[in-house]
């Protein structure tokens, strides 16, 4: 008997016989001979729960988690603290076990989070419209061009480079699919060309793709930006980072049609990448074109109020090929992480949360700046992260700081090959004065050390 | 003297309120360490226009009454560590907790996606290793563990497939699945720019040979199936199907929702399949999470290799003896491209390779075999009693790992439908199986025990079954009008898409 | 046409079942690793006389199986987590998860007892760090963090008194304790080898003076007083009480279960008291689980600190400006000697530890003063409705943390008893108040909302007791079989008593 | 508003007015000015969540606990494998909130855990009765004396030196208490000395204490023991170690009265001593004597099965001053753990671990006993744990071992000077042949370097 069943020699012979079969191999036999196996799987044998436990202990003990560094990575994903509420609930068995609520009077708990879930997505986006939960940031990026192309018949994007390198990367994938041309426009001091932009934007443009903050932290002028979309009848699609907009004026008050991000800040913990939830909000005339689970509220046979899930008629379980996507299972436990991850901040928490990266962002960015051989690689205003130009050699700063038990940041030059000698550094509540000045310290160390040039800052 | 009967539960007598509408003005949960540094007015910091006025209205409560509000909630749900949940088709099987012992360590949970590789070696490994085991079991050499889900494995799969086609100057229109299919399987393909071409089935609940034939044509991409399919049967054809499809140049895409089946007895690889999904919360115990989080690796053959997603694990051998090197390998130049951020859904990566060290390689085939028993079982239960004439099994062979009845002679004969039928399962305290999916059968109901649930929770199911058949055959109105003890009744879908309101109104 | 209606809400429909029924010859969860050692025979190990030849009938169930279990009956529970649990004397207050998270690092969740101190000083820091803010809160310098609960603190605190007094050559044989008392004071005085000896209260909730001089003779070793006392009310003259006592040589006990009420605001020790316990399970949010586990540190006086006792967590100042280290102070020639194995119960510590740094002492006190306005307020409430007439408070004074109503003009004018309205409370989604204590009051029911409770819950309550009161008044039989919706309805405990069966028979 | 707190400014002023005060101040009036504290608490000011998450993780940071070093200690805890169910459950709200079941109609969930609790403690011991969760093991072994003066009338106790040191001294204090005289009776090649506890056993004693295995971890022959026990009509007290009983006779197959003993091994962590659980079963005719809660079984008034705190006669808060124990709040939800535990275990298992104890604590033995300068305390036989003696001063040896990460186990000269060059190994599931041979070799480098002697082991 096998780990986690019950059929024992006995209840297997009475069941076989109540079949009308003489052995579990007979039921196996309508696989033709030369398709079964015929062998062992080459796994090893089962072990029990303590030497599992042993073995993945012993893997985690080789990364450099952020409990074990002071980690100032960014990039996408953030090492916010997660309240133990959210590990306490969403650990629950009632939360935890149960799939897609596709019965609705034994799945009201799932349904009524999907609903708060939008709601307070809503809330966050200024958007009215939310989905409950999609995979995570980029593919959600990826998911808003398929609803673009529907919604306008066009096929052009036009896409800042400030927007995640992921994301671009992601929505070229799905683009070769779908079927959309791909324009990038550059970034001029830490932002978007506007000019650049103004003129990619055309008669066939479906999108606009922008992010602010971007990904090199600046908070961007999406009204602005967005107006070339506007003018052109382009949707504008805006990425955003969900821990910002306590502070910065969310995507629905600057013109986007479509607001979507990576949802890890809220409730979830880094995990390596993943699982995250992604979110993709919208203006009313998408409705019924949004991709994922919607839930809506209506009231049961005796006018109790209730939620279903609803417009289904959008999904693949009904439309098959007319579906606006073909997203099943999603990453609902995480929305879930995420909503009350924001019902334990509260309104006015997840303000003052926001003013808190904000100042310590601040903070940073010219304590850093002030070190020697270090400069800003750009002055636009930020909110949680900044970018740094290095005057040593990137990879070995990071290495050097590393040996001190700090994660110092996220290196650009992979992906933007044009600042090869950039860096860039994330901030969170987790993140104090004091590690800010232990970063600057060890950077000011270690880059004098491994100086590339002798041309100093000179002080603005 | 009139004492109170009771009218409602007291879950029906406690309505929705939403944690919007608890919110009180200036109450909070949380307490923020201060700045610590200078209190500078934002619009020093950003320009006052990109400032936001007015925050968001989220809920105001304290930490004590958000905790209420979710845990009241929560029972409001049905849950697999409740009772049994035969959801036809996900595999609903039991949800270790060791896994989410070992996904919590912070050497998982707490480990930065963009940490250098050098100091996530443990991570690495962890991803091979589970690539390896995968490899092994779908019998097909090279895995990414980059979709995240079923569906997004699918799209992956056909995006694979056109740059394999376009890599030999080749561009395909149609991709062939059967009628029997999942939505996932067409939505995918029309999202993945394909047309998509059905094809029939044949009186054993295969693939009608014939018709694959005749719309196997050069332009045919791919050819999508879930085998043993989702009438539960394993189509025998299968191999010259392969070479059909083979034959015209097409690839051949395993939808891996039901290898719970065959694990350690048949390998998509060796029926011919170039590419397959898995979904590590059906087969490899990921909790279901009220509709993810999941996980839906590939397999691939060599020929479909040279397009996998960026990055790949790779593994070092360590020079002289040293121990091997694992790292991220960017530079794929026929690769696809990403479909996601970062290397994948992680977390999930560690519970299910938690889970098949536990199992192990053996553990794994009695599991299907189990899960094939339990199924087989149970439909002989159900045959014995009214179900074997209200509810008789669409295709009349025994099944694998789970099978499909169908509820037309009850609708017509008793006047209940499949619908009915659920709904008053829930008053049984059963989840019901999944409905009207395939969508062949008519009045479907696709039921998959798994091979967790011991032999009685299968024995009462049945009884449960009949018992509600012999209440139609007195009074159908009972299973009309369920159900009678949930949280909520029957729920008003119509108004619900009529008129959508999607969120808390505030005010 | 006849649909069914709700006799019985699911619970009750779902009869209890124990785990011991539920198995199965040959199942199992566990899978135990292999010994990997040599095979011998226990024979060889063990004389055979000494071996056991029938294992225990354990539950042999699957883990999926264990669980539902589990999961299912927890749900028969009422829990805080819930709803309102104002059960007086209990300082059912809000147990934050941050406490459970801290609690179960492994540096404290398994580092054994017996690990040296010089390897274990986290451990030693965080019992001297929680040792200094009880002396701080309490207002007396020394404490032993050893007693696992409250009754065990009073236990501690006879032992140290005798130990005191013999100490001087003395042997006293009695203790007072008021009739107001909580049934541990009495019960720890007898096991401690005293004679309990009452006295009285006054009009006014008090100690009755007099009374207390009258029976204050050389013979006294103690007197236990509870400060805010059973009744929730604050003993004015226990200064006076103090003298009387302490001029007898005595010493004075006070019962810190209702510290809630005064943390930040006075301290036992400037009251006059020589030993105090603490209950961490109550004022400091250790989870209650069911019925512990607590803890019960006690404060003491200078004159008393000889005796306490052994371990004691001690403190080195480091040697010029190095750390402090800490250490087990196990020579102490004239302690009363252990309590219990180790050090106490440090789980509960690290929780109770937590709690304070996330308060603070701003924190503390307005937790206190938020407990007796929630009280105060509830109070108020109450009184504006029919539980003014039927449940008037015991004592016609402002309380403090808890009150005390007497249900007497209920069981006189209604016809309902104390019982009667509690167990209409649980139809109403409450828990009820601590019932027939203190007996002093007859047909008792002591209220106690603490601080986390918010005013809406406290409205709600006293519009449920209004609508009882309402119900009783046309029809008393509704209050007198209630409750209806709970898992099971009222219990007979005079068969559970004549016939006791207190384990599930196995054959 | 403090933490955990919802009075905001506003619920304040309309409370206040309710009650018809002006201030919160006028509620605490009633406390005479004098004995106001009028000072605020000289304590830090409250911290956020992820502050306290960081200070309790620096101090846990500075203790060797058994996942950082290979433990070896025993001495009445073990390093055993908790299961990853029994956190899931026990921390479910609805086992970890409520309080003891006053209420028996909405208390079911925890009265039924104490019904199968009492029922797995009363088969693991063989006596019928048991209390559901007392403190711990120590306190419980003195409660049983409590039990024994009652039961006989008689104040003279035969205790065992083979009973764990903490037992002895927790029965002493509480004996000072209720008034009891304790002989003690001492070891004889690591078992309890038969013919001195025959001499000491008399008409006057209330009765013996044995505990098997014992300190020194030798199985003793408590049926033979306790002939002297039966003879002048004491009882017999044994207590026992929860982890051995699938292999060892149980107390009650032995002539005992009462079974008592430490929880922990059963479904408890570590906890650097606590919380944990006692277990105290006993022979039909004490059921009324019993300390501690006790569920019993009834129905209710539908005839449903169901379950209530039952002989309640016996309590505090019924009986005072007469009641048979002081005990109120004491450990339910550790109690939960063990049942847990042991059905996890199941019949099977449990049995099953016993022998893997048996089995890798006679290797141990061997090979330990092998080293040089090492040999065996005593040769009676072992369950789980054994004594050595050393060549070489123990304190130094242990500290040379936690240098290579090991603890080397129990010191026995703190508590037994006779036996001050003596350690105490302890093995579980945990240890595996690996950790054994590893503490052999560590033993055989360090016990050479401090070796006091130069006489060697002559191998017998
Ligand atoms: C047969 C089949 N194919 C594909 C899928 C899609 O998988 P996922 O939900 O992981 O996207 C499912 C999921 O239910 C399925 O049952
Ligand atoms: C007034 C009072 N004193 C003493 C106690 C006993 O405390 P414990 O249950 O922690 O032993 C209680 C517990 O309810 C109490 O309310």
């Amino acid at each position: 008997m096998t780990r986690y069943t019950s059929a024992t020699d006995a209840d297997r012979a009475e069941m076989l016989a109540e079949i009308g079969v003489g052995s579990v191999d007979e039921l196996f036999e309508q696989i033709p001979e030369p398709l079964r196996l015929g062998r062992p799987l080459e796994l090893a044998d089962g072990l029990g729960e303590n030497e599992v436990f042993g073995r993945l202990a012993a893997l985690a003990e080789r990364n450099a988690d952020a409990e074990r560094e002071i980690c100032f990575l960014g990039a996408g994903m953030y090492d916010h603290y997660v309240p133990a509420i959210v590990d306490a609930i969403t650990q629950r068995s009632e939360f935890l076990t149960p799939y897609t609520p596709y019965q609705p009077e034994i799945s009201q708990g799932g349904l009524q989070v999907m609903f708060e879930f939008q709601t307070a997505m809503s809330e966050l986006t200024a958007l009215p419209v939310s989905s409950a939960g999609l995979y995570e940031g980029p593919s959600t990026v990826a998911s808003a061009g398929y609803l673009a192309i529907g919604a306008t018949g066009r096929s052009r994007f036009v896409v800042s480079r400030g927007v995640h390198p992921h994301s671009r990367e992601t929505l070229a994938t799905y683009a070769a699919g779908y079927g959309a041309e791909l324009v990038e426009v550059g970034i001029e001091d830490g932002l978007t060309d506007a000019a650049a932009l103004a003129d990619a934007v055309d008669g066939e443009t479906a999108a606009v793709f922008l992010q602010s903050p971007n990904f090199l932290g600046a908070v961007e002028d999406v009204e602005a930006l967005g107006a070339a979309a506007k003018e052109h009848g382009a949707l504008l699609i805006v990425a955003c980072d969900p821990m910002t907009l306590g502070v910065l004026k969310p995507p629905g008050e600057c013109g986007a049609d479509v607001a979507v991000g990576e949802g890890q800040p809220l409730g979830n913990r880094l995990d390596f990448g993943g699982p995250s939830f992604g979110f993709f909000c919208a203006t009313e005339e998408h409705i019924r074109r949004m991709p994922g689970r919607i839930a809506g509220e209506t009231v049961d046979a005796d006018e109790r109020r209730g939620f279903v899930l609803t417009l289904q008629t959008r999904e693949q379980h009904i439309r098959r090929e007319k579906a606006t996507h073909n997203i099943c299972t999603a990453q609902a436990l995480n929305a879930l992480g995420g909503v009350i991850h924001l019902a334990w901040l509260g309104r006015q928490g997840y303000r003052e949360l926001g003013e808190l990266l904000l100042r310590r962002t601040a903070y940073a960015r010219e304590r850093l700046g002030a070190v020697g051989g270090v400069e800003l690689l750009h002055e636009a205003p930020v909110a949680r992260e900044f970018a740094l130009r290095l005057d040593a050699p990137v990879a070995e700063v990071l290495d050097r700081c590393a040996e001190r038990g700090i994660a110092a940041g996220y290196p650009l030059g992979h992906e933007y090959p044009e600042y090869e000698d950039g860096l860039l550094v994330a901030i969170t509540e987790r993140r104090s004065k004091e590690q800010i000045d232990q970063l600057a310290e060890t950077l000011e160390e270690t880059v004098q050390q491994l100086a590339t040039s002798d041309q100093r800052r000179v002080p603005a | 003297m009139t004492l109170p009967t009771i009218t409602e539960t007291p879950m029906q007598a406690d309505r929705a309120v939403t944690i919007f509408e608890k919110s009180k003005e200036g109450r909070r949960a949380a307490v923020l360490p201060d700045a610590g540094v200078p209190e500078r007015p934002l619009e020093e910091l950003i320009p006052e226009r990109l400032l936001r006025t007015e925050p968001p209205w989220l809920p105001e409560i304290s930490e004590p009454e958000i905790v209420r509000h979710y845990n009241r909630i929560s029972r409001r749900n049905f849950d697999l560590d409740t009772g049994f949940y035969p959801l036809g088709s996900c595999t609903m099987k039991h949800n270790p907790r060791l896994n989410e012992r070992v996904a919590a360590l912070s050497g998982h949970a707490r480990l930065h996606p963009a940490q250098d590789p050098k100091r996530a070696q443990g991570a690495l490994e962890l991803m091979w290793l589970l690539q390896q085991a995968l490899a092994e079991i779908c019998g097909l050499p090279h895995v990414s563990l980059q979709p995240s889900a079923g569906s997004h494995g699918e799209l992956a799969g056909l995006l694979l497939t056109r740059a394999y086609h376009a890599d030999g100057g080749e561009q395909r229109s149609k991709v062939l699945t059967p009628d029997t299919s999942h939505g996932t399987n067409p939505a995918s393909v029309t999202m993945a720019g394909y047309e998509a071409v059905k094809v029939a089935t044949n009186e054993r609940g295969g693939v009608e040979i014939d018709d694959l034939r005749a719309k196997a044509s050069e332009d045919v991409a791919c050819l999508m199936l879930t085998n043993p399919n989702t009438l539960g049967v394993f189509d025998e054809n299968i191999t010259e199907m392969a070479e059909i499809v083979h034959g015209v140049g097409g690839t051949l895409y395993y939808d891996g929702a039901n290898l719970n089946a065959i694990m350690g007895h048949s390998r998509p690889g060796d029926m011919g399949f170039d590419i397959v999904h898995v979904n590590l919360h059906k087969s490899f115990s990921q909790p279901h999470g009220g509709g993810g989080p999941g996980g839906g690796p590939i397999a691939v053959s060599d020929r479909i290799e040279p397009f996998l997603p960026r990055p790949q694990v790779m593994r070092r051998d360590g020079a002289n003896g040293a121990e091997p090197t694992f790292d991220l390998d960017f530079e794929r130049s026929k690769s696809i491209g990403r479909l996601r951020g970062f290397q994948g859904n992680f977390g999930v990566f560690v519970r299910s390779y938690a889970y098949m060290l536990s199992l192990g390689g053996d553990g794994l085939a009695e599991a299907s075999e189990t899960a094939v028993l339990n199924a087989n079982y149970l439909l002989a239960r159900l045959r014995k009693g009214r179900a074997g004439r209200y509810l008789p099994v669409a295709f009349d062979r025994l099944p694998m790992h789970e099978f499909v009845l169908s509820g037309k002679p009850a609708k017509v004969e008793l006047g209940v439908q499949t619908l009915d039928i659920a709904k008053r399962l829930l008053d049984f305290g059963f989840h019901p199986p999944t409905v009207y999916f395939p969508l062949l059968v008519d009045e479907a109901l696709m039921v998959e025990p798994t091979e967790t649930e011991p032999r009685e929770n299968l024995d009462a199911f049945a009884d449960a079954i009949d018992r509600i058949l012999e209440e139609a055959e007195s009074d159908p109105e009972i299973a009309k009008q369920a159900p009678y003890t949930t949280p909520v009744r029957r729920l008003d879908e119509v108004k619900a898409n009529r008129q959508p309101v999607v969120r808390q109104a505030l005010d």
